[in-house]
């Protein structure tokens, strides 16, 4: 079963991204007023998803099962370090799916909006990630100094969701999910873009799971050289 | 292991409590980074090892070191306070009487230096203070990285004192050097590293 | 708890004492960035009464990044970790006492500061003093959150640049917060609710510190 | 004197290169600086387009000083001074030296900001590029003149600290010569003038530090 | 003298060229500071002395500093360069070919670590490369404080034989240390400080 799902996993994320390209492309109708621009609707939002949610999210979940005793490991640690440079990727994406949408709409590429101004503060919060961990080379420190970090962080998340809300913006309110659970959007717009998501989750998975591979190899090629180097050290002692 | 250089290649090694262990070993052999370990300092990251009932690897490291103390190439101290200020904020740390300040000061003679700024003190003083907060604390395990250097005559000799007061305390002294110990009272378990192993000598 | 906290403040303010570098660099510090600022709105100075608030708190937060440098510089010389790392001190007691600190040097400056803004911005005095709850709590939390974040570069090669660009996020919501309360002060407004979100922030800030201190000194 | 100056800058960009302090760490603060102030201009965005300069050049101070504070600890170790003093290297040579690596660095990171200023606060791209000449020497003034401050307070115990209050007054007029000259050239006015006038404050900076620095050194 | 502590209290010495000379003391008699005033590092604020024919109160220091070597209680050095990067930095300062780096290294044996980050030596590597520097300098007058500190056997009879060395190309030398000298064949005048001043042995 295990077996199976990893090898379905590539194939599955090509087509179904396929399938949303080919559906975002063709099938669905342009929009009253936005015209085939509002086809951004189907890669804009589903890339957000990934960087707020799916990346972030589980790079705070897996900072704070480090940071909770039981359940520390390094495995976590790297799991959640695997996972924000995920999510920087797909902040970036967003802010510049984002800014390809904004300079026909709003007439500008970049406005000091709260949801704009709070998701570059995101991407930020996650360059200063990579950094603080490029800055402490001891493995136990540097492990729990960005874990704090990360779950220090996370409070960004909700402030980027909520904050169409709390003040006034240019950005789209909810538009995918009202409180109320009802689409906004029909018919075939509304299966496009529910297939989007299921295609960025999918590429999301695949990700992780190909960088998270990379760290393991990397620890595997690793503990290769200790030995190399365990050999040269005693050799040192023997002049 | 740091940047993938490992400090320490081959250690094999059973400290029982209460005795000397004398540890030498060329420079570079990985006499301070033994000790760095056994302190709770450095982290352990291949291999196994447990000090007072902690494992270094998996255990609180935090629990270890504050039954340690450790003595290592420099002082170690807060560079803005006088000799007093510092041992009275140990004191108070440890909830030890602060009257005792003076009294451990007199013991490695730096009673005429109390109200010196530590950064003043010379090579020899800061030494010396780092003893006093060892007497202060007295800890259950003693690391000690190379205690001779810069102190002087009289300072060694009372090194010398202090070392046997401690055993006979029943704590466990581990000391690197590249001096024997002076005193021949003192009969320490020798353990000599090359390359960062230990090798029989 | 409170015992090695009011240990541990005690002593960074002694040292803070000793070397004058509070009274004689920082502060000056802090009423020249508020000159150059005042001199940048330019001559038109129709504004300037009304740039008060956001002044002070550009200034505050350039103290703020000093003083936390300083305030883990002193623990980082050398030796210190590895000793007092071996005193077992209680962390979360550390963490207070550290952040007690600062608060105390960051109120006094704030002081100076608000004493500058309106003998040379002319803010009006009474807003100022109607502020004052918020401010006081608004750089209590910064310093709770900036002991927090010190605690985080303490110790790296790069710790002196590293921290502003972790901690400025961190510190951007209190200081629009604590702007808009010292604004809505001066304007008349309602200045509770500004103080109770700034309240909240300190609380929050503080159960972190106390909560996460011990895993950050554990290095 | 070249050969020292070419020997120290080198020293100096390898152990920014190897710490990457610069990529890492300063830039990110630059453009999250520039994020702030731009959100800090409130939601009124009127005057952002002509705010750039003024921005621009805050954001540049706040670099400048973390990065001499920076240049100048990596001569504070222990015992570097004393060893490197008795190397006997011509002190004009040392001061050339790490004023080059600090333009270097500043020039950097002025690039990066001003893509930032360019993109983020839509700041006129022609006017930018026609200030550029003036950016890059008044950038080397201030690296110049940082240099000199950087030395006067190196070694101290609250350098951190000490260093903003001297630097302020110097470095106030090359920043709002190099404010004006930017705005200049966004609003299509004369721009040599003013280019004239910071070059002026380079040369005098670099005759000062060739000839002070010797005098500096020795402490 | 600094703060108002005078450091050195009746110094009254003359060192001839050519010479070796041990200064001892016990801890806080002021052997670093007297080296430190010697090599034109402090300032000298009342009485008078003269080094190298530079008048240390008058005279310009930095003349005088170009002549002396320093090898202090701690390694001074750039901790992020590598040991290469630092004696290349320091042949180059010199206009030194740059190949003699690897010969110095070879000397103290520390051609296994050119390549090593200075801040990751250990202690008495450090003290190696402290030394290493001052062969590729070859000052006229070597100012020695506490050089066997931190050194292994190895490294303290190297040690024996470059003073020889320096000795018999002429240069004279100022060493204060704890032990007495090792090797027998040097014959060093001594110096006996206490409280800051010289007194009779
Ligand atoms: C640089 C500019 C932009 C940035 C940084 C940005 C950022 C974001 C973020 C972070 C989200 C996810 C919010 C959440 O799910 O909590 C989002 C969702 C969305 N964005 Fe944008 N956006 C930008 C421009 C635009 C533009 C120009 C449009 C369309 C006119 C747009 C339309 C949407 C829509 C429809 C959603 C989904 C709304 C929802 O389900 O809540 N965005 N954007
Ligand atoms: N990251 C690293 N890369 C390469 N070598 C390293 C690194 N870290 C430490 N070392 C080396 O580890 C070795 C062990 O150092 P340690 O300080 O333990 O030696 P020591 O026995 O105390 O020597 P000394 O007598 O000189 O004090 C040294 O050779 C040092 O150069
Ligand atoms: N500003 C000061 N105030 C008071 N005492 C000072 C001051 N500066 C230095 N001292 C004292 O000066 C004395 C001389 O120090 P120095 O380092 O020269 O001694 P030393 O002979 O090298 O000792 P050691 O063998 O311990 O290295 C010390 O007692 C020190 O405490
Ligand atoms: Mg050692
Ligand atoms: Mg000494």
């Amino acid at each position: 079963m295990k077996l199976l799902s990893q090898r379905l996993l590539g194939p599955l994320t090509l087509v179904s991204l396929a399938l949303t390209v080919w559906m975002g492309l063709v099938v669905t109708p342009p929009d009253r007023t936005q015209g085939d621009l509002a086809r951004l609707v189907y890669v804009h939002p589903a890339i957000a998803w990934v960087a707020l949610y799916l990346s972030f999210g589980t790079a705070t979940v897996a900072s704070i099962l480090y940071l909770w005793r039981r359940t520390r490991s390094l495995v976590a640690d790297q799991v959640a370090h695997c996972a924000m440079e995920v999510s920087l990727v797909f902040i970036v994406l967003t802010l510049i799916t984002g800014s390809i949408w904004g300079r026909p709409t709003w007439g500008v590429w970049w406005a000091w909006d709260a949801r704009l101004t709070s998701s570059a503060i995101l991407g930020v919060l996650a360059v200063g990630y990579l950094a603080l961990r490029r800055a402490n080379d001891d493995p136990t420190l540097r492990a729990r100094r960005s874990a704090v970090f990360a779950v220090l962080s996370a409070i960004n998340v909700p402030i980027i969701h909520f904050s169409v809300l709390w003040w006034k913006t240019l950005h789209q309110g909810a538009t995918v999910f009202t409180a109320n659970r009802s689409l906004k959007i029909h018919g075939s717009m509304a299966w496009t873009l529910l297939l989007s998501f299921v295609a960025f989750t999918l590429l999301f998975v695949w990700l992780l799971r190909a960088r998270y591979r990379l760290e393991e190899q990397r620890t595997v090629s690793q503990t290769s050289s200790l030995s190399v180097a365990l050999e040269q050290r005693r050799r040192e002692g023997a002049h | 292991m740091r940047h993938g250089f490992p400090l320490l290649s081959g250690v094999d090694l059973d400290i029982a409590a209460g005795t000397l262990t004398l540890v030498t070993g060329t420079n570079g052999a990985g006499k301070t980074s033994l000790l760095q370990l056994l302190a709770g300092l450095v982290p352990l990251t291949s291999g196994r090892a447990q000090v007072a009932g902690v494992d270094l690897r998996s255990g609180d490291r935090r629990q270890l070191r504050r039954r340690v103390g450790w003595l290592g190439h420099e002082g170690s101290f807060y560079d803005e306070l006088t000799v007093r200020e510092n041992l009275v904020f140990a004191a108070r740390a440890l909830s030890r009487p602060v009257s005792q300040v003076e009294v451990v000061a007199a013991r490695v003679a730096l009673e005429g230096r109390l109200d010196t700024t530590t950064k003043q003190l010379s090579a020899g003083q800061r030494r010396r203070l780092g003893l006093a907060w060892l007497v202060l604390r007295r800890p259950e395990l003693w690391l000690l990285d190379e205690p001779y250097a810069s102190l002087d005559d009289e300072g060694r000799t009372f090194f010398d004192e202090l070392l046997s007061e401690v055993l006979a305390s029943g704590a466990t002294v581990v000391v690197s050097a590249h001096d024997p110990l002076r005193s021949p009272t003192l009969n320490p378990i020798g353990v000599h590293l090359a390359g960062g192993r230990v090798v029989p000598t | 708890m409170i015992r090695t906290a009011l240990l541990v403040a005690g002593k960074d303010l002694r040292i803070e004492r000793r070397s004058r570098v509070l009274l004689w660099q920082v502060v000056p510090f802090g009423v020249i960035a508020l000159v150059l600022c005042g001199l940048a709105l330019g001559p038109v100075g129709v504004s300037r009464a009304t740039a008060g608030p956001g002044l002070f708190y550009l200034v505050t937060l350039l103290v703020t990044l000093l003083m936390i440098t300083r305030s883990h510089a002193i623990e980082r010389t050398a030796g210190t970790r590895s000793s007092v790392a071996t005193l077992g001190l209680d962390p979360a007691g550390v963490f207070l006492g550290k952040a007690l600190a600062l608060a105390i040097e960051l109120w006094i400056t704030g002081l100076v500061l608000l004493a500058g803004s309106v003998l040379l911005l002319h803010t009006s005095l009474h807003g100022t003093v109607k502020a004052l709850p918020s401010i006081i709590v608004t750089l209590g939390a910064l310093a709770a959150v900036g002991t927090i974040y010190g605690a985080l570069t303490a110790g790296d090669s790069g710790a002196g640049t590293l921290l502003p660009v972790l901690a400025l996020p961190a510190f951007a919501p209190l200081l629009i917060a604590g702007e808009r309360s010292f604004r809505a002060a001066l304007n008349g407004g309602g200045v509770w609710e500004w103080w109770l979100i700034v309240t909240v922030a300190l609380v929050a800030y503080l159960s972190a510190g106390i909560l996460l201190y011990g895993v950050l000194e554990e290095s």
